[in-house]
């Protein structure tokens, strides 16, 4: 159902059922190890290149998030992903794999909660039964895609931020066990002008502070009914940014609550700049370490804000600002739902 | 620094002088008993004459630090170390020495190349050794020379 | 350029500029001019060791030993680049890699191996310039430019 | 000597670099690019060829010398044919880079996979 402009109330709460959630070896050694299904020691993972490394991890991640369920593959109605590579190919080749009906999304880092607001949404208009939503990054293939080769020797300056290797995927269900998803906030692309491809954070922060604030209002609640809010991958300048852009319209939400997936998923003295980036950011993140903090109860409601920076390598070098869009979708504790 | 520029420049000078000396010395035997001097392949080695000159003339300059020079009848091949902040200036003193040396050999029918590469000092030194020692034949002599002016050819 | 293009912005977006500006963790330019000073300059110091040993061992001079100097410096880069390390260096020391004729095979070498999953012919052949094109290009124009001002007054000024 | 001021020189071309990069903002490309042409002016006027003599390695190795190298061929035909030469002769003096470049490149292609 919708509310105000943009955000949509779904009354038929559906549910998170299960997670997959891959990563590679940089993951293994950050912060939260312990929210991945299964860690990849070796960026190839056994393939030909990158890119299918990446096909794999999200098969991966589907194949996770459906074993940790009872579901079987043939009960999934729809697979909706995305990725940042050229035409989101690894996506779509893992949907071949999958063999679902499958959408595919293009929202860069923004795309984990773009699929889950969907899946919610179709769910919730009874336009399906089981959905896998889920997103896919790799390093190796986003520096490749949007910057230098790996293996160039370029200085990246500190604003600059890590692509997460990994997949995270979730199986989102009509009823079942599991956290409830209770509405979302689809966002608006908010351009500030900014142009520098190596400060991403700060470029995504004003549509991050957009759409929270226009969830806030359209869902008529306060900042405190939220016990976190998540943003995806604003990382350290994007974070700070936003957290005085919050205060300065009078969001007083103190600092502790506002984290940001890009600072969770790695370590601090990770060699990762200003923090991690990418669309598995935010989806393993979430759907690894927040919502089994939520499963073990010490978490009842977040906002989770994926951000996302939509270029590309031709509009950066056509001197094209840098388009930004951020979507929220709230996850509430739900044993109580069945 | 300027005390240790001195002791160099004090002891190239020594060296100069000494070297001068016993070439000085070989001279005037040289034009006498050529086949003293090149026995080891019943050849002669050429007199040494115009070199000397040239290291004469080239030693009393003062931005030139060292200096190596051997001639074969049509070709004196020379080479000079400069002070290393003198480097910026070293084509401008390479041209200069290469005009003062070619006016100063005009009519002896010689070509003259002046040189401030490191790898003809290294050549030069090397045959001024072997000259020295007598273990080289001038058919050696005049290879080396000739190889030495197309190593000097290849450079702009 | 920048601050022209800052005015054809809508204010609320230059005000957010600024804003952000304040917030935006400043590179650290003199750390990294150091940095870029010692590993440049080491890198500058190992030619002039390569060079010296081609000059005493082999037929090259002064002018000539630049050639072999250069590719086995690139040589060095290919390995390098090959193990993972050069990006390292290239982290840690910015200009100081990039500057060296080293940063140059690097981008060559590093964007042949990336490539390298697209196929030879277009993915190694296709790609293996498009970083290091510019400087061929740019070196190149400039050059032929400045040579022909050089050739035009040196031919027609009467020197 | 020779040693010391081809670190010194060569360090500061890099500096210069870095200041190209960090104050201004420009990407590797761009750098590059700049110091390439102004190696190309800095041997039209004159001035890198003395640089050269005097910072051995430290002029040679920075890619300025790329530029200085370029025109060094082309005025050398040009001496000989003209001003075709300026175009036919560009490489006559730099081909060592570039084939360098193309071929270690290849063969690092064919031995090596991207670490990532």
């Amino acid at each position: 159902m919708l509310t105000g402009h943009r955000t949509w109330i779904f009354e038929n709460n559906p549910v998170i059922i299960s997670t997959g959630t891959v990563g590679g070896p940089f993951e293994a050694n950050g912060n939260i190890p312990h929210a991945f299904n299964i860690l990849h020691d070796d960026m190839w993972l056994e393939q030909a290149s990158f890119e299918k490394a990446q096909q794999m991890m999200m098969e991966e991640a589907c194949q996770y998030a459906l074993k940790n369920s009872s579901i079987q593959k043939e009960q999934v109605s729809f697979f909706i992903s995305g990725d940042l590579i050229n035409q989101i190919t690894p996506t779509s080749f893992a949907a071949k794999t999958i063999g679902s009906p499958y959408f595919g999304l293009f929202s860069a880092c923004a795309t984990s909660m773009e699929s889950l607001a969907l899946a919610a949404f179709m769910i919730n208009a009874n336009g399906a039964d089981y959905i896998l939503s889920g997103t896919s990054s790799h390093n190796a293939a986003a520096e490749k895609q949007f910057r230098y080769p790996t293996e160039y020797g370029g200085q990246k300056p500190p604003t600059a931020q890590w692509t997460v290797t990994g997949a995270g995927c979730a199986l989102v269900a009509k009823t079942g066990q599991g956290p409830r998803i209770t509405s979302a906030t689809i966002g608006k692309i908010v351009d500030m002008g900014m142009t520098d491809p190596f400060n991403m954070g700060g470029a995504m922060a004003p549509a991050a502070v957009d759409t929270i604030m226009t969830h806030l209002k359209e869902r008529k609640v306060d900042i405190s009914y939220y016990d976190l809010i998540i943003t995806g991958d604003l990382a350290h300048i994007g974070r700070e940014v936003a957290l005085d852009l919050l205060h300065k319209n009078d969001i007083n939400i103190p600092e502790e609550k506002f984290v940001d997936c890009g600072l969770t998923v790695y370590r601090e003295d990770q060699p990762v700049l200003a923090g991690g980036s990418g669309p598995a950011c935010s989806a393993v993140v979430t759907y690894g370490h927040f919502l089994d903090l939520m499963k073990k109860g010490k978490l009842e409601k977040i906002l989770v804000v994926a951000t996302g920076a939509l270029h590309s390598p031709l509009s950066v070098n056509q001197k094209d600002p840098i388009p930004c869009i951020a979507h929220a979708v709230s996850i509430e504790a739900g044993s109580d739902v069945t | 620094m300027k005390k240790y520029r001195i002791t160099i420049i004090y002891g190239i000078f020594t060296l100069l002088v000494l070297i001068g000396c016993t070439n000085e010395e070989a001279n005037p035997s040289v034009s006498q008993e050529q086949v003293n001097v090149s026995q080891i392949s019943s050849k002669q080695i050429y007199d040494q004459k115009f070199a000397n000159e040239a290291k004469q003339l080239l030693s009393q300059k003062e931005n030139v630090q060292k200096v190596f020079a051997v001639n074969s009848n049509e070709l004196l091949i020379i080479a000079i170390e400069v002070p290393h902040h003198e480097r910026f200036q070293l084509s401008e003193i390479n041209k200069k020495l290469s005009k003062e040396m070619d006016k100063n050999f005009k009519g002896d029918n010689l070509t003259v190349e002046l040189a401030t590469d490191k790898k003809i000092i290294l050549e030069l030194e090397e045959l001024e050794r072997q000259l020295q020692n007598n273990t080289i034949s001038q058919k050696e002599l005049n290879k080396k020379l000739k190889h030495i002016s197309k190593l000097l050819k290849e450079q702009t | 350029m920048a601050d022209k293009k800052k005015k054809n912005l809508p204010p609320n977006a230059q005000a957010y500029q600024d804003f952000q500006d304040k917030r935006e963790v400043k590179r650290p330019i003199l750390k990294n001019c150091i940095k870029a000073f010692l590993v440049g300059g080491f890198i500058c110091f190992i030619g002039q060791l390569i060079s010296t040993f081609y000059i005493y061992y082999f037929d090259f001079t002064e002018q000539t030993a630049g050639n072999p100097t250069t590719a086995t410096l690139i040589f060095i880069t290919m390995l390098l680049t090959g193990f993972g390390v050069y990006d390292r260096i290239g982290q840690f020391a910015g200009a100081g890699s990039a500057v060296p004729v080293t940063g140059f095979g690097n981008a060559v070498i590093s964007a042949a191996i990336e490539h390298r999953t697209e196929g030879f012919v277009l993915g190694v052949g296709g790609n293996m310039f498009k970083l290091a094109g510019s400087v061929i290009l740019f070196g190149v124009f400039s050059a032929f430019v400045v040579a022909l001002i050089k050739t035009i007054i040196l031919t027609w000024g009467g020197l | 000597m020779i040693f010391f001021w081809a670190f010194v020189i060569g360090g500061l071309i890099c500096v210069i670099g870095q200041i190209m990069f960090d104050v201004f903002k420009l990407s590797p490309g761009h750098t590059l690019s700049i110091l390439v042409v102004s190696g190309a002016i800095l041997d039209g006027l004159g001035l890198y060829e003395p640089l050269i003599d005097f910072a051995g390695a430290g002029a040679t190795v920075p890619i300025t010398s790329f530029g200085n190298s370029l025109v060094h061929g082309a005025m050398q035909e040009a001496e000989k044919h003209g001003i075709i030469g300026v175009i036919t002769g560009m490489f006559e003096v730099t081909s060592s880079g570039i084939s360098a470049a193309i071929i270690f490149g290849f063969i690092g292609a064919l031995i090596f996979k991207p670490k990532g």
